[in-house]
């Protein structure tokens, strides 16, 4: 299922989707190595790789300042990385190894980088939006011009958050942009299932916020929706994209994903959004040794880190009282 | 020094904070017009509704939003109208505002106060009445904040919105209208001391809240029988003062904790248990809680008041424990 | 503003809205005893009167069975009096006093008489949405062919459960009918000036539930959607009904509603709902002096039931420990 | 007697109560395909996809649902995945589940079983790993119960979902693949009454869930030491058997609590503050607990190991206690 229309190459901005893809395989090669080192038992905790679902992060996250700010989900590795965080110190957070983002505190499911204006990803499925909502609420209260884009799951469409944040976003006109990665599933039940109505789109609707949707494996096509929508966002009020995508692994590390079809999966991989904007770079008369290239290198790099991760020692054990909080001691444990 | 009510001291406190700092701002529903109880009457006149703010009857999103909003550097000070609302947002509180900055390894920092009165009010039945400050104490990354006079809900509130932490701000609704003295001077009281309320050698009453207020009582009776109690109003929680409760147990050599919230797994029982773990060899009796019997709270007066605890028990619980050691 | 078309008075079924019309007369002359009471400190708990909302309630449980079951809110007096509880004991739990529905341990906020299977008030706004949605669930999974009738305020489609109750009786086609009084007030709040978007029925149709709106005010118009309604929900799948109306009063018996103009509480009150029916019941032919009887009637019925009420005695002090749990001794408090 | 794992006991557990009773059902993310733990796996097609329902990603309607399910008269067991995410559905489970039947004054019970896997879990961090049990001990209407071997999470689910009141099941997560035998017979365990893991007379060891293996093991090699600790499981914490906690520590005078929950304000705080209480004069030593510092739970290993509480930590405590009185 490639994009309907592969739109005209010719004014392609050739340079942008060549960085574009750049991140995307990045994103690729980071989750393949988080997932081997999961299975050598170097990663302990659950992953919950981004693998086809690269393009959102990218499109998106490549029309944000630095200053711009994102909230991410239990899935939140591509976000991260298209944000601008580097990979050893994601890889380390992964490892729960010294001088991981979180210092090895948070792991995968907490990962975050606060010096790219990215705000962590998020244990708790829709649990993000309202926090998203409060961050937009401060840079309108303190007058700055920042945008806030806020990443989640079909799946999280169901959870009050989803509600209550679209709805204080809406009220308060705060500068925000909904992201909901439409990926079909929600761990191992088909979101379809268990959502009544038309989706995302319209429930956000109703809520008074402009939707619109984008085929979420096209990155170009991201990218310019997106680009629309955080013009309109910034000094404005929210907007929601959804962006249709599928997840192409299971829904951790671990799982099988038995549950859905050997065909249906191998026709979503037909629809690769690396291959996607390979096929486009390499229309676009970018030769396919260079995109060849670019991939190998971010493979390379991304094998680095683990093995630079692997190699890296354990946060200092005191660091387990540090941070807790201001006031009171933590050590209070038995007497 | 001027007297005001609980109330007014702390809009006071929320205000004088306000004035200092342009990052502070308020949020809750009915906010714009006072709020539920009036605690925020003119303050939407002065600040305007963007620091006044309004909200949808959507406490997880107020909750949620005031983790944002603290995590990209204000101040939100937010309004839970009762504490049992506030189990509306608990993910927010606990899962979130509590542990972002440790689950981050201190990326950031989430300095927001929650506001939510507590207690016993006459007939507001089980679902506007509960006392649940336990189980924010039991919570790693929140502070806990319950005080009982005019003077602490200025100098406390004061303290809780300056705290990089989350707070977890509980008044009791019993007291909105007592008045008592507040000092002139503004500055903000300090987190985790234990206030001597009355000092005396014979017992050692802990208690906060509202029930602070039955102990004093209490003791002014007992002392017309000879019995000295020494009456602590811990005034917050987490941090709670530990080395204040021993030295007095120590002098005293008996402990009573008084509490409004139910006694079993209450706060209490941390008290208690503490201090017979580190006092033991000095007790002169056991440790002794009071607090509410392991049921909701009713609706009709003689079934609500099953739950207080009265000077009356007070003052019993402390013969029979003097009595005991005589 | 009174009802845009009067409908032909000819075939009205006069039976019917006589009955209505003594129902919502007994529900206001319940209420201005409530108050009354209130004010002399005879109920001492926070009393909601749901003064000029009385054709919702007649107008809905008009067309449900003994069996069916209704949730109600914090405004609750003229829903659990529709569905068919008795005055007495309900003025008696508003006293806290012996023979309370709930033995005055509830009061106001928790009136409920399960044996017409109204199943509670609720004093959390909003909660009463997925505790309705599980009754409905509950009647599904026993086969049986009872409706659910959840009633809920303007102010409560911006708390998460309307989100997760309506996609949870969507995704599992309950037999619900989901009604919302739009009273345009959520306690001194406009309810607009904090709900983004179109409005509950808006939303209610994004996830996937058919909605349609009535003049509240007006018993006929009421009456006839939800017979519509309830005729669909029985057996079928879930609704959604708003009826647009007014509170007459304050939010409570003790809130004078200064943050509305005078102007348009006096204009609201020529749309009250007590006086369009009696209109509509004159036109059809009832003698007005029938129409003065009958509200006569249920002022008298009030008044005695508050004077009857005041008069009984407060429940037995050991009811404290009663019906807490059947596991564990609740008179533990010290030792 | 039948080997089987913990998981598998709960699973049979749910099965025969949903074979003897067609109110049963159980309804949560994922369980059509067997849960995110594998509790379920197989049920859906014993029973169908109506009694073993998938849910939406609504924790607060999964709570609610089930609130109003249990008030028609069916039984519903709801699964939360983690008990982190219950908190989620705080308003639902406590403001509601377990006040319907005292505020309605007995016209309805809530006859419910919310299952909420708790614990730590090898870097599961943060929101993954919460022990908080004490939390729901203290709210009148719950019911608790925390089962630490495959035997009584079959008899005690069975109990649970027989009981007319909400109760709070909390798995531990890392006793899924714990093995162990089985009685053959389907009786229901019974609600309120600990377990001896071990007999002794020197001190008596208090524990429940996971924890009590540590403390099993512990008191072994006590033994080799010649110290006999008596190790008691409470298995359920409202009610918790108190009388035999008092009779254990009345014969051996010394009473240490173990919980993995952070030990300020846990549950342990009131066994500890319970039986000094009531047996002061009885100690030979101070009550002692043991338990989690006031910190979140850490993903890596060895910070997230700063929270646990070991067989070495306990063997040390029962050490000192002993041998100060010595
Ligand atoms: C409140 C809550 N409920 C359940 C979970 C368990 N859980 C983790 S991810 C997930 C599926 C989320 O689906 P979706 O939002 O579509 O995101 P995706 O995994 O597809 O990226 C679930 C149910 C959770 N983390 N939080
Ligand atoms: C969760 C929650 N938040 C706040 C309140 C306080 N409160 C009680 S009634 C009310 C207004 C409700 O408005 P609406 O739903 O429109 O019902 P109405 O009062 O208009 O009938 C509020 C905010 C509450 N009871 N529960
Ligand atoms: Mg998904
Ligand atoms: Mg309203």
């Amino acid at each position: 299922m490639p994009p309907a229309d592969t739109p005209p190459v010719s004014n392609l901005d050739v340079e942008r989707y060549r960085a574009g893809f750049r991140q995307m395989c990045r994103i690729r090669a980071f989750e393949e190595q988080a997932i081997a080192a999961a299975q050598e038992k170097l990663v302990l905790g659950a992953i919950h790789p981004s693998i086809g679902q690269e393009a959102v992060a990218v499109g998106v996250c490549g029309n944000l300042r630095k200053s711009d700010i994102i909230l991410s989900t239990h899935r939140g590795h591509g976000h991260t990385m298209a944000k601008g965080a580097e990979a050893l110190p994601m890889m380390r957070e992964l490892f729960g190894r010294d001088g991981g983002y979180c210092q090895g505190k948070g792991g995968s499911m907490h990962i975050a980088d606060f010096s790219v204006g990215m705000l962590g990803a998020n244990g708790v499925v829709g649990a993000n939006i309202n926090i998203a909502a409060g961050a937009a609420h401060a840079i309108r209260l303190k007058g700055e011009d920042g945008v806030v884009v806020c990443f989640f799951g079909d799946g999280a469409i169901n959870r009050g958050p989803f509600l209550e944040g679209l709805n204080w976003a809406g009220v308060f006109q705060l500068p925000i942009l909904f992201v909901c990665e439409d990926n079909g599933f929600a761990a191992t039940t088909r979101t379809s299932a268990m959502t009544s109505g038309a989706g995302p789109a319209a429930r956000a609707e109703a809520i008074g916020i402009p939707a619109s949707t984008v085929e979420g494996n096209d990155l170009q096509a991201v990218d310019e929706a997106a680009r629309e929508l955080v013009d309109l966002v910034r000094g404005g009020g929210p907007r929601f994209l959804v962006a249709r995508t599928y997840r192409l692994t299971g829904h951790t590390s671990s799982d099988a994903a038995g549950y859905r079809p050997q065909a249906e999966v191998q026709e979503r991989w037909l629809n690769d959004p690396i291959e996607n904007c390979r096929k486009l770079l390499e229309a676009a008369g970018v030769p396919a040794a260079e995109l060849a290239a670019i991939r190998e290198a971010a493979e390379a790099e991304m094998r680095a880190a683990k093995d630079e991760a692997a190699a890296t020692g354990w946060p200092a054990v005191e660091l387990a009282y540090a941070d807790v909080q201001d006031v009171g001691d933590p050590r209070t444990r038995a007497f | 020094m001027p007297r005001l009510s609980y109330l007014e001291a702390g809009k006071l406190a929320l205000a004088e904070e306000m004035r200092r700092d342009p990052l502070v701002w308020a949020v809750g529903e009915d906010l714009g017009r006072g709020g539920v109880f009036g605690q925020y009457r003119g303050l939407a006149e002065e600040f305007g509704p963007a620091r006044i703010s309004d909200a949808p009857i959507s406490e997880s999103c107020i909750m949620g939003a005031a983790v944002g909003a603290a995590m990209m550097g204000t101040r939100p000070v937010v309004e839970m109208r009762f504490s049992d609302f506030a189990l509306c947002a608990v993910d927010e509180l606990v899962n979130q505002a509590a542990k972002a900055r440790y689950m981050f390894g201190g990326q950031s920092h989430v300095p927001l106060v929650v506001r939510e009165p507590i207690g016993i009010w006459r007939s507001s039945a089980a679902q506007h009445s509960q006392s649940l400050e336990a189980w924010y104490a039991h919570i790693p990354g929140l502070v806990v904040v319950v005080p009982s006079t005019p003077a602490d809900n200025r100098a406390l509130l004061k303290a809780a919105i300056r705290c990089d932490d989350p707070v977890v701000y509980m008044e009791h609704k019993n007291l909105w209208a007592l008045e008592g003295e507040v000092p002139e001077a503004a500055e903000p009281g300090e987190l985790g001391k234990a206030r001597v309320v009355r000092a005396g050698g014979d017992v050692t009453i802990v208690s906060w809240s509202a029930a602070v207020h039955t102990c004093a009582a209490a003791a002014e009776s007992l002392a017309g029988a000879g019995i000295e109690a020494e009456v602590l109003d811990l005034r917050t929680l987490w941090p709670w003062d530990r080395e204040a409760v021993l030295a007095s147990v120590e002098r005293s050599g008996r402990l009573l904790v008084v509490q409004e919230a139910v006694s079993v797994a209450g706060f209490g029982a941390e008290i208690a248990a503490s201090v017979a773990e580190a006092l033991h060899g000095a007790l002169k009796a056991p440790v002794r809680r009071l607090g509410a019997p392991r049921i909701p709270i009713s609706y009709a007066p003689p079934l609500e008041d099953k739950v207080r605890v009265t000077e009356a028990m007070v003052v019993e619980a402390v013969r029979s424990m003097t009595a005991a050691a005589a």
